[in-house]
């Protein structure tokens, strides 16, 4: 079933722009949508919201984003979902939530909710976005760009790392661009720390049906897309390889 | 009780197979549905060439009913082979293909026997490729040549699946039948549309789709009671199987197998849980064998 | 807002029209519904003779549609003059019958005009009844002859209701256009079967039904879309419409009217909220008449 | 939707019947199911008992009753319903529940929930199904046979009218014989009594959409089974006419 909601707000920040919609759904940190208006095909969105007042945050990388950016306050999109399982937080551990890139968008309600946040990026500006919801983090929050226009100079491992110096966690919950993601898990299995990550896949169904998402026998929309630690350690594709829509097996670089 | 079942020559574990465009792209996703309980599980439809389908969107799901316009996107069969080997190597996989001609049809289809397929399946029904699917699945002599064609390219049992937007399905069924057919598949999804109000317009990329889950099961069922008393050649059904009494329904239509596709959103237990089911409906009724419930409803 | 429509020369106050088969085998059933704020009723189909139906169980609801077999029960022409005299004292009526021959479909067709009846819609479509409905209606040539013939016999307008139960919907269309049809009225319902696994056996006497209610929307706006981009005479879409946004559905697929008949069940003030659920949508998307809406889907 | 019920209790009196069976669904007195097995057309019949085990008894009077008489313990039905409105009672009316010949069943469940009850039949041994509910009965209890072999000599009007001397009542609820419920009417009309009534038509559907069932502009199965004394007093069918399997209008006799 798909809603159709009518936007409410709508912020730029360069390259990168939020959406936000009143959707009466319950929805979990993590979960995504499937975004849609005409003149636009249907793309998976990360909420990067889950209040009363859902939003979407989207870096404009191509021809769907781009004409999702033209969207104003007032539009109708097409959403359906939620789908996807989320992350899994109950108290019981010390969470160090990771994200890097446009995978901060995620990880914003995590943020909302008052864990600690480790925050990525290339450079200063690509943050912008994440600055009002570093405004308002009740957990602490640590920033590093990769030219070091803000924060620590280096990369989101390394970020970690740093942190983990002054700070104890058991759990890191990430999401961002899989190379990252690839190096995160490998420090987190050598360092024996458990982790939550979020995957991307290309999309079509988002319900769990069409297998066009799959990494080895998961289905990133429907049992993903948070993968623990021991889940992905057993994924051949991870880090490697990916399907394109038509099925056929993809090398990363 | 005793929960195998056999398609003509081809003895199954159990009567569940999964139908073929869900979770079915790769090899790795029917092994995991081969490992949930299903006795086989049918490929994705795999054409020719390579085909990324239909842009999104493609797939909606509301209460009752999925629609799905997906194009049968597939890697093309080359490229299949590897996802065909290692189902295979869990189970019985059965190789669904599409084609417009008939000698593309035997060409597809030995190119999955080659593979490993112990049976294959003939797209002769998808509601919403132009030039494949029902186009070529609603006119019984073109469908006598695919079958027969077919059937002279390979040695493993040919079923094909048909298309329940016609009013001529037993006619279609006959000449399946004719042709030396093997097995009968019913239904495909129903052709259908949905418009969005809001944006006068609607929802699919490719405007139709396919109708599937709970809405057609009474058309599917209908669909198997129509063949099976006109064809007397094995059938297997499908459409809207979400639990063991859908399963029996269409069994006692005169289905000897059952394949099930849209429950799957439920869960991939969904197999392991009409399995269970039905063996525990054939005790307190007193059913030995699927074979004693085939076709029942006739009576 | 104006809700007001045109079906060719017909006006109609608002879009909404009963069902043919609902609450309409008495006058004042139709009476009821017409005072409910339905534009207008469609009489049960009449035959030329008194026919009790097929015997009871012919109905059952399930979550999402409803499967029915009443085999088209009327108290023959003769009789039904009453029931559609009182109906015409309260508002439009269109009178629907049934026949097996292109006279005896002109002759029905005359005796509801005599009765005052402002259309005559032809059953061509009800899938339960043997010799009737789809068994005509599913031959172009036998489609052309028996709306000639009608229009030869009536001066009121002539609809024509078409079964989805077929690849040749087009053509069909096509047939009743050229014979001179004033409407084209989709869809009857899918055939249709529902077998009791406990009992091992179709729940329904007639064995075979129609499928009605929600399941069937998205077979019956393909059907309008399909239609509208084949003929130009005017549509009336139905089939699993419960709410505004479905009619809305059927009138941007190409709709000028929509009926409403399983959703009866949910009460009879179906028409009120449909029709306050389409001034509200009018406002707030900028539409002012009904006519502004009819086949922007195809845009 | 129909539930397949497994018959649990079985009880024969004469030419009636009564079949019980567990069936977990909310039912009110006065509603009415739609009871079919193969061999056997469907038919509507009252609810006779509806606490968690259900019942309904029946007069054998034609090909489907005499059907199911031929069902026992642990075998199965196909029930559709509960269909219709039932009686509606609020506690704020002092009312006499009267029931006459098989129309009995239906107000059974009345009696158990402890009103007055006042019984009519044409001899004692008509009355024999009823007597388990009399004896269990809280509210008082009168009964009247046509031939006198039971309680008062009359039928259900004379009854009442006798019952009236010693009591008062502000309502009625009554289920019977058209022509018996016809003279109650009049009688609660001619005396300022309110009443409910369930009446009965030929039924194909029961809920409300084939309109088989029409009194006047009323659908029995969904508008009623039960009517009250203003809705009866409009309509013209009445004691009058039913209609016939195909719609034809045929007079009482
Ligand atoms: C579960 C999930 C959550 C996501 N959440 C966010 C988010 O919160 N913010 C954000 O900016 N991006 C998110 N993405 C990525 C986003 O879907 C793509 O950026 C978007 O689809 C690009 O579309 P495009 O037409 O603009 O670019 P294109 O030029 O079409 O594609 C650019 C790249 O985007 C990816 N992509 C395109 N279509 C799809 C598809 N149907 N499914 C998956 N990936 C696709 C591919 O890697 C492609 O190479 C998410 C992806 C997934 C799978
Ligand atoms: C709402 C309702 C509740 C009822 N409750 C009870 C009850 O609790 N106990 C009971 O004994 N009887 C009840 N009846 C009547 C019961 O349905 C009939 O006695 C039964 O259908 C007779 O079927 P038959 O084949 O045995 O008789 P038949 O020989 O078929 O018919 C005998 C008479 O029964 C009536 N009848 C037959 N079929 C139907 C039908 N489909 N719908 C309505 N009436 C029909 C007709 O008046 C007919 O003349 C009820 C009827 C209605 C409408
Ligand atoms: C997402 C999706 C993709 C499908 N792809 C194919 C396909 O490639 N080939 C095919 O023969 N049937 C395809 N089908 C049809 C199913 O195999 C099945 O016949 C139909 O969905 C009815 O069964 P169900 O109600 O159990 O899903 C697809 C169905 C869905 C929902
Ligand atoms: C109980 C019932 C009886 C029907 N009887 C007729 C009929 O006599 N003639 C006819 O043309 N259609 C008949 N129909 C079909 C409806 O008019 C309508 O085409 C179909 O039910 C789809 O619309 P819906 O989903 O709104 O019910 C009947 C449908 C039902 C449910
Ligand atoms: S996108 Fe279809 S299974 Fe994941
Ligand atoms: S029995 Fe069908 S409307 Fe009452």
């Amino acid at each position: 079933m798909n809603s159709i909601v009518t936007v409410t707000g709508k912020s730029d920040f360069g390259d990168i722009c939020s959406l936000s919609f009143n959707w009466d759904i319950t929805v979990g940190p993590g979960q995504f949508v499937m975004v849609w208006a005409p003149g636009m095909e249907e793309i998976p969105l990360s909420l990067s919201s889950v209040g009363d007042v859902k939003s979407v945050t989207f870096r404009i990388v191509g021809r769907d984003t781009e004409a999702l950016r033209k969207k104003g306050i007032g539009d109708s999109l097409s959403i359906r979902g939620p789908y996807g399982n989320g992350y899994r937080t109950d108290g019981s551990r010390r969470v160090l939530v990771v994200g890097g890139g446009i995978g901060i968008a995620p990880i914003l309600p995590l943020m909302a909710d008052g864990f600690d946040t480790a925050l990525a990026a290339r450079n200063a500006g690509e943050l912008d976005f994440a600055l009002p919801a570093i405004g308002k983090a009740a957990g602490k929050t640590w920033i590093s760009t990769d030219d070091g226009s803000r924060g620590f100079c280096g990369n989101a491992v390394q970020l970690v790392q740093e942190i983990l110096k002054e700070q104890e966690y058991d759990e890191i919950l990430a999401c961002g661009p899989e190379v990252m993601l690839f190096f995160l898990h490998k420090f987190c299995v050598d360092n024996g720390m458990k982790c939550q990550m979020s995957l991307e896949r290309h999309m079509k169904c988002g319900a769990g049906l069409c297998g066009s998402c799959m990494i080895d026998d998961k289905r990133v929309c429907a049992d993903g897309p948070v993968f623990t630690c021991d889940e992905i350690s057993g994924m051949k594709d991870f880090g490697h390889s990916k399907r394109d829509p038509c099925g056929t097996r993809v090398l990363f670089r | 009780m005793d929960l195998r079942t056999s398609v003509g020559s081809l003895v199954l574990d159990n009567p569940c197979i999964l139908a073929s465009g869900i979770m079915d792209e790769t090899g790795e996703g029917m092994a995991r549905i081969l490992r949930s309980g299903a006795a086989a599980a049918v490929s994705k439809s795999v054409g020719t060439n390579p085909n990324p389908g239909h842009a999104n969107p493609n797939f909606i799901e509301e209460e009752g009913f999925c629609l799905n316009a997906m194009g049968l996107p597939n890697p093309g069969i080359e490229e299949y082979a590897g996802e065909m080997r290692t189902a295979a190597a869990c189970g019985k996989v059965i190789g669904s293909v599409y084609a417009s001609s008939p000698e593309e049809f035997a060409d597809l289809a030995g190119r999955m026997e080659d593979y490993g397929a112990c049976a294959v399946e003939l797209n002769l029904s998808c509601p919403h490729a132009a030039g494949f699917g029902m186009e070529v699945g609603t006119d019984p002599l073109m469908v006598k040549r695919i079958v027969s064609a077919v059937k002279d390219a390979v040695s493993i049992p040919v079923w094909s699946k048909l298309t329940p937007n016609t009013h001529i399905l037993k006619d279609i069924g006959k000449a399946v039948e004719d042709a030396g057919g093997d097995a009968i598949v019913a239904i495909n999804t129903l052709r259908a549309m949905k418009i969005i109000p809001e944006f006068g317009r609607p929802f699919l990329s490719n405007r139709f789709g396919g109708l599937s889950g709970s809405a057609v099961r009474p058309v599917g069922v209908r669909a198997v009671y129509d063949l099976y008393s006109t064809v007397s050649i094995p059938i297997i059904g499908v459409g809207g199987i979400c639990g063991y009494r859908d399963a029996l329904e269409y069994i006692m239509a005169g289905a000897c197998a059952v394949q099930i596709g849209t429950a799957v959103l439920s869960g991939t237990d969904i197999f392991r849980k009409v399995n269970g089911g039905l063996t525990d409906f054939m005790r307190e009724y007193g059913y030995p064998t699927i074979g004693e419930m085939v076709g029942v409803a006739h009576e």
